[in-house]
């Protein structure tokens, strides 16, 4: 790979420097890490202030709302109530600017209540539907399988494991009931055993992605930075 | 004729303000509903409650007592999510509760956040509680703060963090995403006592791993009532049991249902499987 | 009270049926919290720029480091904002696109512009003997050259140091101190020998066409690990659900400060 | 002086682990070593369909034209599709990059040697972005170096001949419905703006019934089962698919029950198909960073363990 032009090239070398001084944290935390870090975070402030600009408030309100007023003659009663909710919504949101005086600071209490109002509102019957359903509707397989008539043993004892694993896994997480017979204890035991099996087959699932990861950062060191510089001047 | 009626009727409604497709749905949110408040209210005429020990959240008060003892900070972030997300919230609960039991140590409570209303949020609260707990003194809104909302800018910023402060203490009690090791191991290396609990199942592994003590998925959630003893959220805890008892109910019928399919070849297991079934608007 | 509000109406649009409230109001009230959550944004501005302008008036300790934020910030922003063409232009280049067989398959022009947001490319199509060749002027504001040069190797940069961070943490916690601890490392184990083709190597017996190890990640993620997730996703959803219920009741309330 | 190498371990095992995994992920990306990987079923079956291709296309021609001598209804149908068919005589493979930047790093040896591959055999390839804005960049990257490194029929390769990129289009669902009925209802123009009526190679191509093989890279959940719906079940073509490790695991069952021809599990998948097509690259020096880390965290968990007992029996 080379870079297309000298920019290009400045910013290769910038971005491999800065990766090479995020890695130097592994060794110590040092100021090359620091300054990387205020760089990074600053950076990444500034995107997302322009992000929640250019890609949110501009397009889909602030846009949508001029047009609107240009043209508010030709508008339907929809369109109406939207400006009129914006204009409300707009007045929820300065209610926080009173964080600034500390004696109206409870005011801001009212924006924090109307966001989280709207986030649980929409949640929980999806939270119903596309968690606790979904995951019955998985799990409602029968203990007995029948295959062309003959009974399924790999497929009837693979049903029973997963089934007693759900089971043993919910009923371990009983808060209120005291499991002090020995009866209860091995089922939470075995729901235990579940979660860790589980949990260690996770873990190890993930590394190969992390390594992919760091990988591509080795091959973008080696094939961007080195062997791009050296192309680009014409040394390779 | 009733019946008639009744028929012309649910399908008018159905075309103008309830989607019967979702009557499934709307069961389900009853039942659940219906058991946790029928606990709450049980608890609220005084019905005493159970309930069993959670790991984590013994030491939770060794955790504080030993940043004080230090005079090294304790750290707490919920994630990167903002206030619409469950998980957060139950975070920001517990986040209450520890302001109020550190009050008493005064040793400072750091709480880099990554979403600003979420901040605002544990500003209030913290606020609040060591108001209650009569050290309005100790407050200090700078100790709380956002830093940035991207996930990997944020990690790096708290491991930055780690590294410096040395916290005898790290909480890490809400939604996380990939960063949840990269926190831990900072963690860890600054040699501090960690605490973790989240609701996103892919992300337990790695706080198990990492993490002195985790809270697994829904012990999260019944956090606050356990840290706070208090009779109603005891309550709401009870109620979360009953609703899993229905559920495991209703599994089991259902797959017994579906064993007497396919032994005797019909097709009520079937039937009830499609109870659950949710029409997607496409 | 706005809150229990809001999460009612919220809770009951969802099995109203009209195309009007399943389309439109949702669209409304994403838009409502777009306004509402931009002015969360200005206090979390206001609450960086207020820690770092302390540190820097007070010149504690890494001062210089929150000018750099804010600066970096401040640039970032004010570039990304401003429209394209009221900048200048700070670099210019041509390159020419040459094929493996020495063919010019076209000439490339890159311009990056001061401010502006989004990289423009800009296609004429010539058409000669050899088929259609593209002449392609791209401009690239300075604000995309910040993410492709600041931004993205920063985030994947950090994003690879957890390849450091799962071999410490395997190595300082993954040990048999109790059974749970010990079924966690021979889940971790046997999978971790699955995914790599341990067979080339090692001689082992294949069950159903897949070489033993892998045969048995296979078991692993099928029985316990869907058992485990289900689980865990069904009490978590649960949890969720009484936290919400608890919140909308008012018997938790976060946002006053806890109970009260 | 053992115990001296302990407690020196002890303390700065951080930095020991640190090196090594350098050392894993550096070496292996200045080799290229042959490695003696089988490829397993399922990816064999994804390198089978696609080498199958030109196959393919013969039979559905023959096909066709058998289907034609015989029956009178439908006839300007049948012709035309006929006539789209016999365009592309190699056959013709679409090929969907639907990945974000975190996870590149594992598909895109993916995508790159499944390019390749219909590249060394002439097939004509329609690349598209169904999911992430983010990823119609990169994916335009990969499919133009496939294209220019790759020494084919033709010598070169040249979009809008020998392949076609797309780009990105919101509203995955209805795009990928609607290129099953049309390309051109879901995707007026490519990427560089060229209107598809315009791109010679398009000509033979009008929705998924002219294509002989879809293969779907994603790291997405929830993408892949809308492939399999539009794809598989409403218009039965062939389907195969590359994913990450992670997210194979929850599909493996539609490989079961042949919903798929085949799946690509990860940087692995993509090794074993440079091995069945004879020509090692990114895939393959990748999994040698992958086996060699994979040992290495293999051989830490055993030394932390070892370290543990000894410890404890010390105690005790």
């Amino acid at each position: 790979m080379m870079p297309e032009s000298f920019m290009d090239l400045a910013g290769v070398w910038i971005a491999a420097l800065l990766s090479l001084c995020v890695f130097s944290f592994l060794f110590k935390d040092n100021i090359l890490f620091k300054i990387t870090e205020a760089i990074f975070v600053g950076v990444s402030v500034g995107y997302g202030i322009v992000l929640s600009w250019n890609a949110g408030l501009h397009p889909k309100v602030v846009v949508p709302f001029m047009e609107f007023i240009r043209n508010y003659h030709d508008k339907s009663r929809a369109d109406f109530f939207w400006a009129a909710y914006m204009v409300v919504s707009l007045g929820i949101g300065v209610l926080y600017l009173s964080r600034f005086s500390p004696r109206q600071a409870w005011l801001s209490r009212f924006p924090m209540a109307y966001l989280m109002g709207i986030g649980i509102g929409i949640g929980m019957p999806l939270t119903i539907q596309s968690f606790i359903f979904e995951q019955m509707r998985a799990t409602l397989i029968p203990i007995v399988v029948k295959t062309n008539g003959a009974l399924d043993w790999a497929a009837s004892l693979g049903n029973i494991a997963l089934l007693a694993g759900v089971f043993s896994v919910l009923y371990y997480f009983f808060f209120s009931v005291k499991k002090s017979d020995p009866v209860s204890q091995t089922v939470s035991r075995v729901g235990i055993a579940y979660l860790m099996l589980g949990f260690g087959a996770s873990f190890a699932l993930t590394v190969m992605a992390r390594i992919s990861l760091l990988s591509a950062r080795v091959q973008f060191l080696k094939d961007e930075w080195v062997e791009g510089t050296l192309r680009y001047f014409n040394l390779l | 004729m009733l019946g008639d009626v009744l028929t012309v009727w649910l399908q008018r409604c159905d075309a103008v303000v309830f989607d019967l497709d979702k009557l499934n749905v709307f069961v389900g949110l009853a039942l659940v509903g219906a058991a946790i408040m029928l606990c709450v209210s049980h608890a609220r005429r005084g019905g005493a409650v159970f309930i069993r020990a959670v790991p984590g959240l013994q030491a939770v008060d060794d955790a504080l007592g030993r940043a004080a003892e230090l005079g090294r900070p304790v750290v707490f972030t919920t994630g990167l999510y903002g206030v619409d997300d469950v998980a957060t919230l139950a975070g920001l609960n517990i986040l209450g509760h520890l302001a109020s039991r550190s009050a008493h140590y005064d040793s400072d409570l750091m709480v880099p956040c990554a979403n600003p209303v979420v901040m605002t949020v544990a500003q209030e609260l913290v606020k609040e509680r060591l108001t209650q707990a009569g050290y309005p003194e100790r407050y200090r809104a700078d100790n709380i703060y956002f830093i940035t909302d991207e996930q990997f800018a944020y990690a790096s910023a708290v491991c930055g963090l780690m590294q410096r402060e040395r916290p005898a203490a790290a909480f890490y009690l809400g939604s996380f995403a990939a960063e949840s090791l990269l926190l831990a191991e900072a963690g860890a290396g600054a040699g501090a006592i960690q605490v973790a609990g989240t609701a996103d199942v892919s992300q337990i592994p790695f706080f198990i791993v990492a993490c002195d003590y985790t809270l697994i998925g829904e012990e999260l959630f019944a956090a606050s009532a356990y840290l706070s003893r208090d009779a109603l959220l005891l309550g709401s805890v009870k109620g979360q049991d009953m609703a899993k008892v229905l559920i495991m109910a209703a599994l089991a019928a259902g797959v017994l249902l579906l064993c007497v399919d396919q032994l005797f070849g019909c097709h009520w297991g079937t039937w009830f499987a499609s109870l659950f079934t949710v029409t997607e608007a496409l | 009270m706005l809150c229990i509000g809001c999460g009612i109406i919220m809770l009951l649009q969802f099995f109203v049926p009209l195309e009007f409230v399943q389309r439109d109001m949702l669209q409304w009230v994403n838009d409502s919290a777009i306004v509402v959550a931009t002015f969360g944004l200005a206090i979390g501005l206001a609450s960086l720029v207020h820690v770092h302008s302390t540190r820097i008036r007070r010149r504690a300790r890494g001062w210089a480091l929150s000018v750099v934020t804010l600066a970096c910030a401040t640039v970032v922003a004010v570039i990304g904002l401003l429209k394209s063409d009221w900048g200048p232009v700070v670099a210019r280049s041509q390159r020419y696109d040459v094929l493996p067989n020495g063919v010019t398959a076209g000439v490339i022009e890159v311009t990056h512009t001061l401010f502006g947001y989004q990289t423009a490319t800009v296609f004429t199509n010539t058409v000669t003997a050899a088929g259609v060749v593209p002449l392609q002027h791209r401009s690239v504001p300075m604000f995309d050259w910040f993410y492709n040069y600041i931004m993205y190797p920063l985030m994947s940069t950090v994003f690879a140091l957890l390849a450091f961070y799962m071999m410490t943490a395997a190595y300082r916690a993954m040990r048999a101190k109790s059974w749970e601890a010990g079924l966690l490392l021979a889940a971790a184990l046997i999978v971790l020998l699955g995914q790599v083709p341990v067979d080339q190597f090692v001689r082992l017996p294949a069950i159903d066409g897949v070489s033993l190890f892998e045969w048995l990640k296979l078991k692993i993620l099928d029985y316990p690990n869907t058992a485990a997730k289900r689980s865990i996703i069904i009490g978590v959803a649960l949890g969720g659900l009484a936290t919400s219920i608890k919140i909308l009741t008012g018997i938790e309330k976060p946002y006053l400060g806890g109970r009260g | 002086m053992m115990t001296l190498v302990l407690r020196w371990f002890d303390c700065n095992y951080r930095r020991v682990i640190y090196v090594l995994v350098v050392l894993c992920v550096l070496v292996p990306a200045f080799l290229t070593v042959r490695l003696r990987i089988k490829p397993a079923g399922a990816t064999q079956g994804l390198y089978d369909a696609v080498e199958g291709i030109p196959a393919a296309r013969r039979a559905a021609i023959a096909k066709l034209e058998a289907e034609l001598t015989q029956s009178t209804n439908n006839h300007d149908k049948l012709t035309a599709h006929l006539q789209r068919l016999r365009m592309h005589t190699n056959g013709v493979l679409l090929i969907s990059l639907d990945f974000d930047p975190s996870s590149a790093p594992e598909l895109t040896p993916q995508a790159e040697i499944i390019l390749r591959h219909a590249f060394m055999r002439g097939i004509p390839v329609v690349a598209v972005v169904v999911s992430t804005p983010v990823g119609a960049q990169l994916a335009q990257s990969i499919v133009d170096r496939a294209a220019r490194e790759t020494q084919g029929r033709y010598d070169i390769k040249l979009a809008g001949r020998d392949y076609v990129y797309l780009g990105y289009r919101p509203g995955y669902f209805n795009l990928i419905l609607q290129m099953g009925e049309d390309i051109s209802r879901a995707y007026a123009t490519d990427y560089a703006g060229t209107p598809l009526h315009d791109l010679p190679m398009m000509q033979g191509i009008k929705n998924l019934n002219d294509i002989d093989l879809v293969a779907v890279v994603t790291g997405f959940v929830g993408v892949p089962e809308t492939w399999i719906q539009v794809v598989k079940t409403k218009y039965n073509r062939p389907l195969g698919m590359g994913m990450t490790a992670v997210s194979v695991a929850d599909y493996t069952p539609y490989l079961h029950s042949k919903q798929l021809v085949g799946l690509l599990p990860g940087m692995r998948g993509a090794a074993e198909y440079e091995m069945a097509l004879d020509a090692p690259g990114a895939g393959t020096r990748g999994m040698l960073a992958q086996l060699a880390s994979h040992v290495l965290i293999i051989v830490l968990i055993a030394l932390g363990n070892a370290l543990f007992f000894v410890q404890r029996r010390n105690r005790s």
